[in-house]
């Protein structure tokens, strides 16, 4: 479900605001100073320090710091240098070439070369190592290095998204030789090229790194990072009003809350890269018939599904892409909420209300079920504003919470359902091909809902061939544009990403990558510094 | 000289908060040395008597409502807790039916007895404690270090009656109640036991009462009788006075049905029916309802006591004889 | 007889205050639907998180719903819960009990091994284990608390039959050849009637405590059906900021355990026979 | 007494199996994978990477099969590696136990320094003031949601009045301390889960104790300690309690799966590192071998408890102690 990517806190983005809150922290004019700790917390613990096998937040947010990718995202969503000093594309598209930068260091002293590059890709590909990441690189027709700072990648066909899958951070191959990848002692001691090294790792407890002095953009004015796991929300919320952690993801209730709660931090809001969907089961003729499913856009009411469930901290969503991204298509309308054209659309389909408030129709209810999965409150909400909005109608929803995986296999992969709520994770390119291609629905595959149209699969194909950003766009915003029309979902919202950090830490900018791009040059003045390194 | 002098004492038991009146009005001496025998049917409140004695009448077991008891000269009633310590296993010893239940089972029976002794000679040393212990086992006749270090369980029914009755000798009391010592034990042991009892009479000078639903017994090893009925007393006197010449009609049925002590030629007089309830407040004498030779005046009023020097009795049959 | 342990309840004030709270917390259950104020899955947007007052009693919670009326039908969720896992462990301890303890030899050490099993199981292991991996829902919740909490009652019924087997009127009856099936319904479960009532009573109070626990680690009963647990562990995160969301909750919870705890202890004071001598 | 100890030993064998196939059962009727949980919904996994980490992981393979597999590796201790970090369950085990037992410990002292006195002072008084007060504390703590309790306390003592920490079982600095610093800080850490799983758990020994207590003092030998004069305390406190505490004694043995099976509401709200959580969290996971791991190791200390509970009490009672002579 996570996209998990090697840049800092990279799901954070950033769009005006109004409501007076801060976009960044004012830019101080001192002189950073070093020194101090920064604390933040998670709820679970993270699982390899590695970022090859890592599938979890907590462990992406960890190596995010510790390791780099060839390339990442600068803060506006640009590609932009890491590892790799430039890079060039090959005329006919099918090859990249990356110039390392010289001179890097891992962190237990070893030069970074071409040679950890090549040994990256190939566990990727490993047939043995534990990583779901392989498929990124399947296109990949040979890695070669002529010389210990180049890489040269030259793919099968031509593939857009391919610069972005090397923002997977690089593994040192001196310490990974010679034993299991899968269980070297590594993975809970990691050596990277990153910001912050690591110091220790305390199960269930903590992970602290510290600064890199050595860092190849510099040395990080923080001095500490430490990583708490509180896996109870309200409690991880109590530490942050005793101001023992530093930075914290609030929900828009605890956004909300009591300004004195905050009176030491900056609070920061911005969409995250993300969208919240209620899809149909097109194999189902109940939802086979694009009306019913218009009728059914048009009853719902997504700004109260938004002040409902987000507070209004969110935005009403038309299509596969959030605002903030290049392939959105901002010419295109949302359906008007009106019951009475929901119910207008149904009475021309032949149902009709009766006594009992519901619409039937050869004795039938309009009835069906609206699942998601258990644990993720903010759909099982939505669900139960969904359902008295059907409910207004005379449609009658049932909703069913049910565990992740039985969800998974006995409901989605079977197409075993009418209506589900979930959502989607981005990544920064647009590429959805295996969301939307009408191929894509076996089971284990992400075109669950069964969508069809050919004419997007035709533009799904050419979007991932073409490198020209301007090409690019004019096909995804058709995408958006017709995916949108043809209603496989009802998209509900983007939701929206809203950090807190304490104020002593000076330089945090909400950029459209989110707050934690820049956490290296992050500072605090000298005599705010809360924590002292001993020695 | 008068050792114990109890007099109007009523005792009432609580069962499912019903007062049961398990002592009514009782007076009863007994004089120092002698020793005297509580006779009676299980339930007539010889063991309330017994434990009345000794202040073992629980708070949640019960309370005496009213009467006085004198011992050695002292009001016991108005007794402190500290004082009660001092009569108690010092001036008063008590041994009980079951000699399996009467001892602690998870301390050595050594340990009891010296815990026992400790209690009023506080100042002894341990050498001490265990020397008196050890004399007080060889007293009851059973010899020291093998009893010493045994746990009651590890004894047999006759030494454990003797191991407790080391215990309640072991500060030398005036007094000892044996309550039914022997009712369960074997018929050998039992007169093992009771010789013991005429032994340390003799030995330590005490005054015994003896509680016991045996005749036989109480007319071999007591110089007098008291007969119980439903919490009262009804017949009292010289073992001789009550054995030959029972004059209460309950008193008679009892002696009657031990085919030993019946004269021969007499009739074996069953009694029917049950000891009365209680709970429940009876008029009239309360063995009228079994009585064979029950009158009209029985069953209205209670009957008088007729007294007479180391004798009474309780029935309108004899009220005249005095007047 | 049944007069003897109402008066001894009676007198018992605790239990009798145990009494007090259970009743209250039926006729709540039972009228819910007439005395709640409001529908207790009735969304009201703008009126989110408002505090105790005339409107509503205890409040409203994160989609505008009455606390006061989801109080109510939790009231019957929760006991519901209590009662049928109850019923359940009740049914199979039971019938396990009497088998074993009535027949005796190889059945019942056959099935004393499976009680051991069971009991060797970490409760709340188990019952983690198996909703975690079915489907939460109440009734999941339900049979899965009354598969788990059984084995205590089967060793006490057990128990209690091994000495009443023995007694003259069962000897009778089976000498008369009086079938089995009847000396079990009229010999024997009359006389093992006690102990299962006690844990019975126990036993209500423990499974709505364990749904409370499995709620709060969102297993329990699953929205917007609302049981109190559930409601709690809502209240939970909003204790920051809507304190009304979890105090009430909670003290329904602990008052109800308490009165089942109580009424329980009360009633074994009052059931057992050794306190009539 | 060494044919006693076999015996009760290998009896252990069948339960454990019994146990083990269960829990394996369960996990394997329904059906979904550990690894759906790093690669189901996230577009980046391809269907065939999820069948390569299938087999990489040994869900291939029928259940049975998986479970013999299991259990052969059992035999020889070994629980397998974890799913989530790829790290040997037995030493993440090992890693939560420390913490798990110190908790545990000291909240089973607490609870036995409380309960046993109220235990047996509701008994020597029984239905006064005391009692009634007693028997509605101990009730009130066994009845309320532990972690609504923990989280009021954690406000109260943490936010309001600043004296203790909220969660977690060190400070950041604890590293950096010195070795009264660690302790005091330690413990400043441990007063308020020790305190609340005290006090939710106080019920059962506290009645227990009373129960226990009333019946012996009912017996004949504390009317023989009273008719020997014997001071009231020493009847109470040794005569009584004494014979009262032995049951007790076997419950230090039953609490010892308390040690695994106790903590998973409790140490999530607290944020402690215990194994409570790392079995709740295996669980959600589906992390075979970690479930299984904590499962077996449950059951087996659950049986090792009940040996202890039993030779302890064989060992205390001396009515069982020197039963042959």
């Amino acid at each position: 479900m996570k996209r998990i990517l090697p840049a800092v806190f990279a799901l954070l983005f950033f769009t005006s605001c109004g409501d007076g809150i801060k976009k960044t922290a004012a830019p101080d004019s001192a002189e950073p100073s070093y020194g101090d700790y920064f604390v933040t917390s998670s709820i679970g613990d993270a699982s390899y320090l590695n970022p090859i096998l890592a599938t979890d937040n907590a462990s992406g947010s960890i190596n995010g710091l510790i390791f780099n990718g060839l390339v990442k995202y600068d803060k506006n969503l640009k590609i932009t240098a890491d590892l790799a000093d430039s890079w060039e594309i090959s005329d006919n598209g099918l090859a990249v070439t990356f110039h390392l930068r010289k001179n890097v260091l891992w962190h237990d002293g070893a030069p970074f070369t071409s040679d950890d590059v090549k040994f990256t890709y190939e566990r990727l590909i490993d047939p043995e190592v534990k990583t779901p990441f392989g498929s990124d690189y399947a296109l990949i027709k040979k890695l070669e290095t002529p010389d210990k700072h180049t890489v040269k990648v030259t793919y099968k066909e031509t593939f857009a998204p391919a610069l972005e899958s090397w923002m997977m951070g690089i593994v040192p191959r001196h310490i990974f030789q010679g034993s299991d990848f899968n269980s070297s002692p590594a993975n809970r001691r990691p050596v990277g090229t990153g910001p912050f090294v690591f110091k220790e790792w305390k199960t269930d407890e903590k992970i602290v790194l510290e600064s890199n002095k050595n860092y190849f953009e510099g040395r990080p004015y923080i001095d500490r990072y430490i990583f708490r796991i509180i896996p109870d929300q309200s409690v991880e919320f109590l530490e942050l009003r005793n101001r023992s952690i530093d930075e914290m993801s609030l929900t828009p209730d605890q956004w909300n809350a009591y300004k004195e709660f905050f009176s030491a931090y900056n609070k920061f809001r911005y969409p995250a890269f993300q969208y919240v969907y209620m899809g149909f089961n097109l194999y189902n003729p109940f939802f086979s018939d694009i009306r019913v499913r218009r009728a059914l856009a048009h009853a719902l009411n997504k700004n109260e599904i938004i002040n409902g469930v987000l507070l209004g901290m969110g935005k009403p969503a038309t299509g596969p892409f959030p605002p903030q991204s290049w392939a959105y298509n901002s010419e295109v309308k949302d359906f008007e909420y009106s019951p009475e054209k929901a119910r207008e659309i149904l009475f021309s389909l032949g149902w009709r209300t009766e006594k009992d408030g519901y619409l039937h129709k050869d004795g039938k209810v309009f009835e069906f079920t609206i699942m998601t999965n258990q644990g993720n409150k903010i759909r099982s909400l939505s669900a139960e504003i969904i359902q008295s909005q059907l409910k207004a109608v005379g449609i009658k929803a049932n909703i069913r919470i049910i565990e992740w995986s039985s969800f998974i296999h006995q409901f989605i992969d079977k197409h075993n359902f009418d209506a589900v709520i979930l959502g989607w994770n981005l990544s920064r390119d647009p590429d959805q091909f295996a969301i939307w291609n009408s191929a894509q629905t076996k089971e284990g595959q992400y075109n669950f809902v069964g969508y069809s149209n050919p004419e997007v699969d035709r533009l799904l194909e050419n979007g991932r061939r073409v490198f020209d950003l301007k090409k690019r766009e004019r096909i995804y915003r058709e995408i958006h544009a017709k995916i949108f029309n043809d209603i496989p979902y009802i998209f509900l919202y983007y939701p929206e990403a809203l950090p807190v950090v304490h104020k002593r830490f000076k330089n945090v900018e909400a950029a459209p990558a989110g707050i934690g791009w820049n956490f290296h040059k992050w500072w605090v003045p000298a005599n705010e510094q809360k924590y002292m390194l001993t020695r | 000289m008068n050792l114990l002098e109890i007099s109007n004492l009523s005792v009432e038991y609580y069962k499912n908060k019903k007062a049961v009146r398990a002592l009514k009005n009782l007076s009863l001496k007994i004089e120092s040395g002698e020793s005297l025998a509580v006779v009676g049917e299980s339930g007539c409140g010889k063991s309330t008597l017994a434990s009345s004695v000794m202040g073992l009448i629980m708070p949640h077991e019960g309370k005496i409502t009213s009467g006085r008891i004198i011992f050695d000269g002292m009001d016991i009633f108005s007794f402190s807790r500290e004082e009660w310590r001092a009569l108690r296993g010092k001036k008063a010893g008590i041994v009980f039916q079951d000699p399996f239940s009467s001892l602690n089972p998870v301390i050595p029976v050594g340990a009891q007895i010296e815990d026992a002794v400790r209690a009023h000679n506080p100042e002894l040393s341990g050498k001490a404690l265990r020397e008196k212990a050890m004399e007080s086992l060889a007293e009851v006749l059973l010899e020291g270090e093998r009893i010493y270090n045994s746990f009651p369980h590890q004894l047999s029914g006759g030494q454990r009656q003797r191991a407790a009755i080391a215990a309640a000798i072991a500060n030398a009391p005036r007094l000892l109640i044996a309550d039914e010592p022997t009712t369960s034990l074997d018929v050998t042991i039992q007169k093992e036991v009771l010789d013991l009892f005429d032994k340390l009479k003799a030995e330590l000078g005490l005054t015994l009462m003896l509680v016991t639903h045996n005749i036989p017994v109480a007319a071999q090893r007591c110089g007098k009788i008291a007969v119980m009925y439903a919490g009262e007393l009804i017949e009292y006197g010289l073992k001789e006075d009550i054995i030959k010449n029972p004059k209460h009609p309950y008193t008679l049925a009892l002696i009657a049905s031990v085919p030993r002590l019946r004269d021969k030629g007499a009739k074996h007089i069953s009694l029917a029916g049950q000891p009365p309830d209680l709970s429940v407040n009876i008029t009239g004498c309360s063995f009228a309802p079994r009585c064979p030779r029950v009158m009209d005046i029985c069953k209205k009023t209670a009957p008088p006591v007729t007294e007479g020097g180391n004798y009474s009795v309780r029935c309108f049959l004899y009220g005249d004889d005095k007047n | 007889m049944l007069k003897i342990y109402w008066q001894r309840i009676r007198h018992n004030k605790l239990a009798a205050a145990g009494l007090v709270i259970i009743t209250v917390l039926t006729l709540a259950a039972l009228l819910s639907s007439f005395v709640a104020p409001y529908d207790p899955v009735g969304q009201n947007i703008s009126a989110r998180l408002q505090g105790p007052g005339a409107a509503h009693y205890l409040g409203t919670d994160d989609l505008g719903r009455d606390v006061f009326s989801r109080m109510l039908y939790g009231s019957r969720i929760s006991l519901s819960i209590g009662i049928i896992a109850v019923g359940i462990a009740v049914l199979i301890g039971t019938a396990i009990g009497i088998i074993s303890g009535y027949f005796g030899g190889k059945i019942d050490s056959l099935l004393m091994r499976l009680v051991d099993i069971v009991l060797c199981f970490p409760t709340f292991f188990l019952i983690l284990l198996v909703i975690a991996f079915l489907e939460p829902s109440i009734y999941n919740v339900m049979i899965v608390i009354g598969l788990t909490s059984w084995p205590g009652l089967a060793r006490l019924v057990r128990a209690q039959v091994l000495t009443i087997r023995t007694r003259e009127f069962v000897q009778a009856a089976e000498l008369i050849g009086t079938s089995r099936l009847k000396i079990f319904f009229i010999h024997l479960l009359p006389n093992t009637i006690s102990p299962i009532i006690v844990s019975a009573t126990l036993g209500v109070g423990d499974a709505i405590l364990t749904e409370s626990g499995l709620s709060f680690l969102g297993l329990g009963v699953q929205p917007p059906m609302p049981s109190w647990g559930q409601m709690l562990t809502l209240g939970k995160d909003y204790i920051h900021m809507a304190w009304w969301l979890s105090l009430f909750p909670g003290l329904a919870i602990l008052a109800t355990v308490l009165g089942f705890n109580l009424l329980g202890e009360g009633l074994r004071d009052a059931l057992d026979p050794r306190i009539n001598d | 007494m060494a044919n006693y100890l076999i015996k009760r030993l290998l009896y252990t064998i069948p339960m454990l199996i019994g146990i083990t196939l269960i829990t394996f059962a369960i996990m394997h009727i329904v059906p979904g994978k550990p690894t759906d949980f790093m690669s189901d919904m996230n577009a980046r996994v391809s269907a065939d990477s999820k069948i390569k980490l299938a087999r990489l992981y040994g869900l291939d393979k029928p259940w049975y099969e998986q479970y013999w597999n299991w259990l052969k590796r059992f035999g020889k201790l070994d629980f397998g590696n974890s799913f989530k970090d790829g790290r040997p369950s037995i030493k993440k085990i090992a890693e939560r136990l420390p913490a798990s037992l110190l908790l545990n410990i000291l909240s089973l002292t607490f609870i036995f320094c409380a309960a046993v006195p109220i235990g047996i002072y509701s008994a020597v008084r029984r239905n006064s003031l005391f009692d009634k007060a007693m028997t509605v504390f101990v009730f009130a703590g066994f009845s309320v949601p532990a972690f609504w309790l923990a989280l009021l306390l954690m406000i109260l003592f943490g936010l309001k009045l600043g004296l203790l920490p909220i969660s977690g079982l060190h400070s950041l600095d604890y590293s950096d301390m010195g070795f009264f610093s660690r302790v005091l800080d330690t413990s400043k850490h441990l007063i308020l889960p020790v305190v609340i799983s005290a006090f939710t758990g106080l019920a059962g020994l506290s009645r227990y104790a009373r129960s226990s207590m009333l019946d012996v003092l009912k017996q004949d030998y504390i009317k023989t300690a009273y008719s020997l004069g014997l001071p009231e305390n020493k009847i109470i406190f040794y005569y009584a309690a004494k014979n009262a505490l032995l049951p007790i004694i076997t419950i230090l043995g039953l609490s010892l799966p308390a040690l695994i099976g106790g903590g998973f509401i409790f140490e999530t709200i607290f944020a402690y590192p215990g194994m409570g959580r790392l079995g709740y969290e295996a669980v959600m996971a589906r992390d075979y071998p970690v479930v299984m791991a904590v499962g077996s190791i449950a059951a087996l200390l659950t049986l090792l408890g009940n040996l202890i509970a039993d030779l302890t009490y064989a060992w205390a009672d001396p009515r069982i102690r020197y039963r042959n002579r």
